[in-house]
């Protein structure tokens, strides 16, 4: 999201949003390092420090809330976007976070997470998500895989899990990326993207959890494996990946192939338009689909991004419209109405 | 006045009387919600006092002339003062079978009954479910009534032949022949609705030439048949001398809270869910976005006192809006309010439960859910309002310790008053008190931020996200007395349990203390009530005692905290009934914390109590023992 | 959804679905056809009359269940999808059936929707889309179109809508179609397909509320504008419409485009495939997005179907698997433990 | 068993105790909880009496070496019959001196002390927030105690410093030697732990030599150096004959619905969310998938109650596992189980509340929640353990009184009890009383189906989908009695109202009266209490009357309906206290209902009640008037 915001002659520094609170995240918490990025990147965001607001949920990454000294609520499980959504149509001027877990936003939160996309809050959304239920140690989560044996899947989990930017997109998300705790420089840059989209920026963070999931997405952070399993999206450009980075993917109809650079005419490699629903909506499928049996690199960058209005610049016209069109109503007149009588 | 000019001779007696109940009745697809809404307020505007109860089905538009499709509106307008919509009819309207089998049974014997002819045809008695052959107004089962059979269809037709207008729409205007035939009998102008009929088909000319038309027929027809021969006068009530204005209770709500926040300076925001019967609150609400009022309809119970809670932490006074179901859905966000200590008036206007219960109908039920229905120790303001009127002043009230004493309010109401309306000598701006948020805007030299301290009533600052300087966290785990820190420090835990307990007590210190609100000071029984149970047992108290009894009247508009002076009150009685439209939640509450060995009187019915069924209930008493 | 199920010597007749109840919906309301098509098309399911069950939250629509002669239960609101999970995931044998409006549906139960379609329980879900809450007497719906005027929206309301097929879609639905009261005979041929249909099958189904919504659905029904409105999906033929049927669709690259088919080589039409979830993405979205600024026809049919393992399926295997594998454990044996004393 | 030969001779006294209290306590990474229950399986195999408490922080891993890491075990061990986990510690193990800092306060003056060296240097006196330069073990502090400093951690190491196992591996194996040194001060063999160790890693086999080597190694700690002289000996305790296994109450609970299952002879399906304290109970009951239990693991606790709802209908013993917040969201759908009449058993493992509160922490403060925490007329049993092994024969019981009365139950535990854990003399298959489904498969002769129709004890039939011919709807709007249909019509309502009510007051004939647990028949003073207090309230009581107090305890596990003679009971007592980890809700309930002047003791700490606390109020209140 994007707030009409004061430059605060940019005096501020990383350091003072780190709150006095002592971190108590597991050592080699993913969490941690989203934590360094946001309070990186804060300070060049020319918001005032008293109007950023976090929300967060209930679980370890809503734990967040406590480490940024910012105004910060730590709410009940699931509720964040129902809160912040009340917060931002109150206060306008507040630069609004959401943090949550996939747990808290896609399992118990489901129903305010769709319906925030739908109606398009001017604020940020940040899960985390490590592929289960941390805080209550160790239980699947609506994004785990299927067959994934846990505390409460003892045999295998056989649950479909959902692809977060899927549900995203399905539900009318105007900004929908995706970045990982293992990659500083990117989530900052994602992070800003958030930051300046008006409307609602769904911000997805692959974070590990090294007690409970242990290595979940280490295969686009490791060096040996990062090449050819993730693709970094830019905006125009070809979706360039492999280990020469000669990999790159062309369109047979509707059908993304991965196909070598060298053997193919540039004109026909897929160029990403973060604007087209359609390809995001296909980008956010290499996630868990084989088209026609082909593995695909995991996306990462923005996945999508539309310009439409926010609910809170709606209903702020609609007032002042109102307020031209008809003027406040003396308090007076309210409570005399139009059928009065007198008695004696 | 227009009044039709007079075609025949013929002499009407005129009868004053003090008191009268009229209910208007039949299908759904009838009007006559509208008629009876139409006669209140010309009765309101000429002084009469009265009180209302519109009576419909849940269904949506049930069958046509079934019983489950009938749809009543009761008034009774009085010369003296009028608290409740009567226990029994004078004057029944039926505009079909199914509705005079309904109403038959609140019929006071004598009554006049008004029968549509054409909704007792053949087809109507059988929809009504009455035998083969069977017609009441033939067989002789009400000759105890005075029963007067207009052909309302026929004649509504004949004097709108002329205008053109489909079968559809004349038929649309026969409610209107009815108002006008009640309008004669009970010696009322027609001016308050010609009014309102121009105004409502502004653009619509020809209709509103219908309405005109039928309504006068009504009128003309009452004036020149020989069939009425008398009419009713009753003249306006020595109320308190001031401006009315006919009020229902969740408008008395929806404007309270309007001015709340004007009283407050707080911005007013509204999280809801449409539910009945609170959904009007909403409604009325949703009209004042020129007053920068927000309302927001969410996605389901839990994101409206969610949003609340999030307008509430930005400054707003913050409501939401809702009936039992949603309530329950409300429960731990409710508790995640008490936990963060921030204002927040929570509506609860009570219908028949439990679960989907009875949506449409009254009860009482909901009050030990407002006081325990929360995880962990969460105590909290419960307010009851008695009136429709009264709806205004309790909200307001309920607002006004919200946000003094940072801490979310209950505030009940119930089916039978948010629906039901009562003359209103409403207040203006300038005698109303200003209420004061606490809000913290910057420390004094050397103060260190404490989002937790408390003031000498235990409460603590309001800090707004954006005020400079003061940013902080806050949560649903356990914090730390003074800063607000998370604590799991068991001494800790306790203390602030004792807190934010003793906050709620304190608040004893800024409301009334109680006393019999009507008859005796200090009678032989004490008729302790709240809700919307106030107007019947005020009544019946009365009466009692105009007849000797010596009753004392005690309403409660404060359940948590009680008054402080309750207790030693309750124990200068001997006896104590309690009614309540519950199965004895009140009597519960009493009889633990001040061991008086005080009675209940319930009524599960989904309807109020009827004044003699509580002057019954208290004349056992005094027999007994 | 497709049950195990018992062929019952065909004897069942509609009359014998329709219950001692009176119906109570106004006149005209459309739920009234759709009652009339489930009662026509049961008696052929192959399903034994007590094997169904109707489960469905509250609403007009929702008052349905009474209407049935089979098993039922009127719930709570939007918890119908929450419900019968537990009903199937209990007994898999029996044939379930879930009846919502579009606010009990995506309002309140969002969240147990989309974790239904995830899930993909083998029942049937039929959402009776009015665009507005009529039990509650007219206020705006998830599905209401902006700038809708209700009572709670005086003014217009200022959300944006959810498109119930692509939100299915995005929670990853196995089985997505739309149909119409105003069309007996299309409305019943769907029906048979949802019921055949192993996982969860959601159906869509316009009804039109006369009391406060009234003709919101008209143009896909009435002979005037239907042909040009909507579009009748079927499986391999291309998607015509138009006043004489020479209207189609064609993709250039990934964007749809109105062609008469006259002008054009067949081969280049777009021809419809039900198992293609990037053409059921890009269907779905002709609801309410203007591709290059173009309307389009609203489409009818099977949008999506896709076979994929049910959760009612893969539960059972694990269970029998585990069994073949360790046994029933024996109750003294699960009282005791492994770790007991003797005292003596 | 395979005990280390000794190397050098020494002479150690053997001292017998009849009771003693060990606190295991460290860092969370210390493995002190694993530690504790090794421990306390071998005293258990050997037939000690015994009670254990874990007590962990909230955070899965607060930084290393701070307060907030602190994770303790607690056992109580004893020859003679054991009810609480005890007050105070006879043994403090401290890995390092945050641990000694949070366990000092509750240290037995004269008691031993074994800390570990290396917990207790500079970086970690910092950690501990020890003044600069302040170290308790030597700045005279400890005087009092018997004070043992262990290198453990360097002693650990030069015994697998052959084994070629990664430092972190080696350090991972120090609460073995802990453990080894415990056995021998306690006289223990080490069998049980070294069988223990073989099993669990079986796949890493030097893991498992590790661990065996510092086991023995600690042992041989004991038994060799000079420093430890005395060997404590705790004989087994005189128990009922029969056999035993030691149990944590959320095991009781999940093996309890196992049997309630199987003697029901229906399936059992649990429909949940996860959440601490009761998430263990979901996790148990996952593992018997080749039972036939079917273990739903929600999107949120709605749809777990929901599922379980969709269950029952079926003809499932159905479940749904929870603690406070889940509770409060489970409201709405408890109220239309209620409305339904369908079984369903509700547990709450109750935690430190309000909203989030304390998640780790216990407390009994959703008591009046239970009962109220619904809209509208909605009561329900509720049912309440005293202890980890009786929360086995309560749900049983609470299983029992669903399906035979058709209602939903609440079951209440805590976490105290929940993860608590005591020796418990199993019953068998064979002796464990079947429950009897009233499934109506169906209908006699000429009888018409009527769903609502009720026994003698106001119960209807349960009629499962599938069942040919008796199609029928059920639903959350009010019913007509006996059919089901739905009715608004008055007077029904109000009978449905009342029947639902009898037919949970009739429970009253199928539970047994109240009597008192321990203590005298009649005593001066009565202590009445629920739950997880029992051991402490009993421990008192019999201590009290050794000190020649008259002191009686009743204990409830039916809170509703409460027993029927308890009303007469209480009425013969002079004074009545009532201990609560809440701040006086079976107090209110008491009050309410027999007016007796019972006074309350809260406690709202998240902890326990100490036997001496208790003690000390009963004294007191004898001293009262
Ligand atoms: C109403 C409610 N239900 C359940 C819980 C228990 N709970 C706390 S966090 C959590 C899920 C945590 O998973 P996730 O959201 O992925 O966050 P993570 O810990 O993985 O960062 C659960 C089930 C709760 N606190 N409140
Ligand atoms: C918990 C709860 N909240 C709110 C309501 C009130 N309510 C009943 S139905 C309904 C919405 C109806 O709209 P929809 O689902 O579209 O069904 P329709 O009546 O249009 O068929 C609402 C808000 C309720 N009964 N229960
Ligand atoms: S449990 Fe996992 S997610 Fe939670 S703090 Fe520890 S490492 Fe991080
Ligand atoms: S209100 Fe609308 S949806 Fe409801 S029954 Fe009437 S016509 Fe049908
Ligand atoms: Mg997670
Ligand atoms: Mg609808």
């Amino acid at each position: 999201m994007e707030t009409s915001t004061i430059q605060t002659n940019g005096k501020l520094v990383s350091k003072d949003f780190s709150s006095d609170m002592e971190v108590k995240w597991c050592p080699g918490c993913g969490d941690y390092s989203i934590l360094k990025q946001v309070q990186t990147v804060f300070p060049e965001m020319g918001v005032k420090k008293e109007n950023f607001v976090f929300i967060s949920g209930i679980g370890c990454s809503s734990r967040f809330t406590y480490y940024m000294d910012t105004y910060g609520m730590h709410s009940i499980h699931g509720r964040a976007a129902a809160i912040a959504s009340g917060v931002k149509a109150a206060n306008p001027e507040l630069s609004v976070w959401i943090v949550s877990g996939d747990g808290d936003s896609l399992s118990i939160g489901g129903n305010h997470f769709i319906h925030l996309m739908r109606k398009n809050f001017d604020v940020n959304y940040l899960l985390f998500n490590n592929q289960i239920y941390s805080l209550t140690k160790g239980q699947y989560s609506p994004t785990s895989e299927k067959g994934k044996i846990t505390k409460t899947s003892p045999y295998g989990s056989i649950e479909e899990p959902f692809n977060p930017s899927e549900l995203a997109l399905g539900a009318k998300a105007s900004f929908v990326a995706r970045t990982l705790d293992r990659d500083p420089k990117h989530m900052q840059g994602i992070l800003k993207r958030a930051h300046v989209h008006r409307g609602t920026s769904f911000v997805e963070i692959y974070q590990n959890c090294p007690v409970f999931n242990d290595g979940a997405f280490f295969a686009f952070s490791d060096k040996e494996t990062k090449k050819e399993e993730a693709i970094f999206l830019e905006h125009g450009k070809p979706l360039l990946f492999g280990n020469n980075g000669d990999k790159a993917i062309r369109l047979d109809d509707l059908t993304p192939v991965i196909v070598n650079i060298n053997d193919e005419c540039v004109n026909d490699l897929w160029i990403h338009d973060e604007k087209d629903k359609t390809k995001a909506n296909l980008i956010s499928r290499f996630f868990d689909t084989h088209f026609d049996g082909v593995h695909f690199p995991r996306p990462f960058g923005v996945i999508y991004a539309e310009e439409r209005p926010t609910y809170d610049d709606i209903l702020s016209d609609q007032m002042e419209k109102l307020y031209i069109k008809k003027g406040k109503i003396p308090l007076n007149k309210i409570l005399s109405g139009d059928k009065t009588w007198e008695i004696l | 006045m227009e009044t039709p000019t007079k075609h025949i001779e013929k002499t009407t007696s005129k009868i004053e009387v003090d008191k009268i109940v009229i209910r208007f009745s039949g299908d759904s697809g009838d009007g006559m919600q509208l008629t009876g809404m139409q006669f209140t307020d010309t009765a309101a505007l000429l002084g009469n006092d009265l009180n209302t109860f519109p009576d419909y089905p849940s269904e949506i538009r049930a069958p046509i002339g079934t019983v489950a499709g009938v749809s009543g509106f009761q008034v009774h307008l009085g010369s003296t003062e009028i608290y409740t919509a009567g226990d029994q009819y004078d004057v029944l309207v039926a505009m079909n079978a199914a509705a005079l089998k309904v109403d038959l049974p609140r019929l006071k014997r004598g009554s006049i009954i008004i029968a549509n002819a054409q909704g007792f045809d053949a087809k109507n008695l059988k929809l009504a479910n009455y035998p083969d052959g069977v017609n009441p107004l033939e067989n002789g089962s009400l000759d105890n009534y005075i029963v007067h059979l207009v052909d309302i269809t026929k004649l509504t037709k004949e004097c709108l032949s002329g205008t053109g207008l489909g079968m559809k729409e004349i038929e649309r205007s026969k409610n209107m022949f009815v108002l006008g035939l009640l309008f004669w009998m009970f010696d009322k102008p027609l001016d308050h609705t010609l009014k309102f009929i121009r105004d409502k088909f502004a653009k619509k000319p020809e209709i509103a030439d219908a309405n005109v038309l039928a309504l006068q027929a009504g009128w003309n027809y009452g004036e020149n048949t020989e069939i009425f021969t008398t009419q009713f006068k009753v003249a306006p009530a020595k109320l308190p001398a001031g401006t009315y204005r006919n009020i229902t209770g969740n408008h008395a709500t929806a404007i309270g809270l309007i001015a709340a926040a004007e009283k407050s300076g707080l911005p007013l925001f509204i999280g809801s869910y449409p539910i009945t019967p609170a959904t009007d609150i909403l409604q009325e609400l949703s009209k004042y976005k020129a007053n920068g009022i927000k309302t927001f309809q969410a996605e389901d119970e839990i994101a409206g006192i969610c949003a609340a809670i999030g307008a509430s932490y930005t400054g707003s006074l913050a409501v939401t809006t809702t009936s039992g179901p949603g309530m329950s859905l409300k429960t731990e966000a409710l508790g995640f309010a008490t936990m963060l200590e921030i204002p927040l008036v929570v509506v609860n206007v009570q219908r028949g439960g439990p679960s989907t219960g009875l949506p449409t109908k009254t009860e009482q039920a909901d009050l030990l859910m407002a006081m325990h229905g929360r995880h962990g120790e969460a105590p909290l303001p419960v307010l009851a309002a008695s009136s429709p009127a009264d709806c205004f002043d309790t909200v307001m009230d309920a607002s006004r310790l919200a946000i003094e004493h940072m801490t979310p309010v209950i505030f009940l109401s119930d089916g039978y008053i948010a629906n039901g309306s009562e003359p209103w000598r409403f207040p203006t701006n300038e005698n109303i008190p200003a209420i004061k948020a606490p809000m913290l805007k910057k420390l004094n030299e050397g103060e260190t931020l404490m989002p937790y301290k408390r003031d000498e009533n235990f409460v603590r600052p309001w800090i707004k996200p954006g005020t400079k300087g003061l940013e902080h966290r806050i949560g649903g785990l356990e914090k730390e007395n003074g800063t607000g820190n998370v604590s799991y420090e068991p001494i800790n835990h306790e203390k602030m349990v004792q807190l934010r307990a003793a906050k709620i007590k304190k608040i004893e210190d800024f409301i009334p203390l109680a006393k019999p609100d009507s008859g005796n000071e200090n009678g032989e029984i004490l008729v302790l009530g709240w809700g919307s149970t106030y107007g019947a047992i005020k009544t019946a108290t009365r009466e009692l005692i105009a007849e000797g009894y010596d009753v004392s009247h005690i309403h409660l508009r404060y359940i948590n905290p009680f008054p402080k002076n309750l207790g030693e009150l309750l124990h200068s009685y001997e006896k104590i009934l309690i009614p309540e439209m519950n199965s004895g939640q009140l009597l519960q509450l009493i009889r633990a914390k001040y061991l008086v060995p005080a009675v209940g009187y319930s009524k599960v019915q989904g309807l109020p109590f009827a004044t003699s069924e509580i002057k019954e209930k208290i004349i056992e008493l005094t027999k007994t023992y």
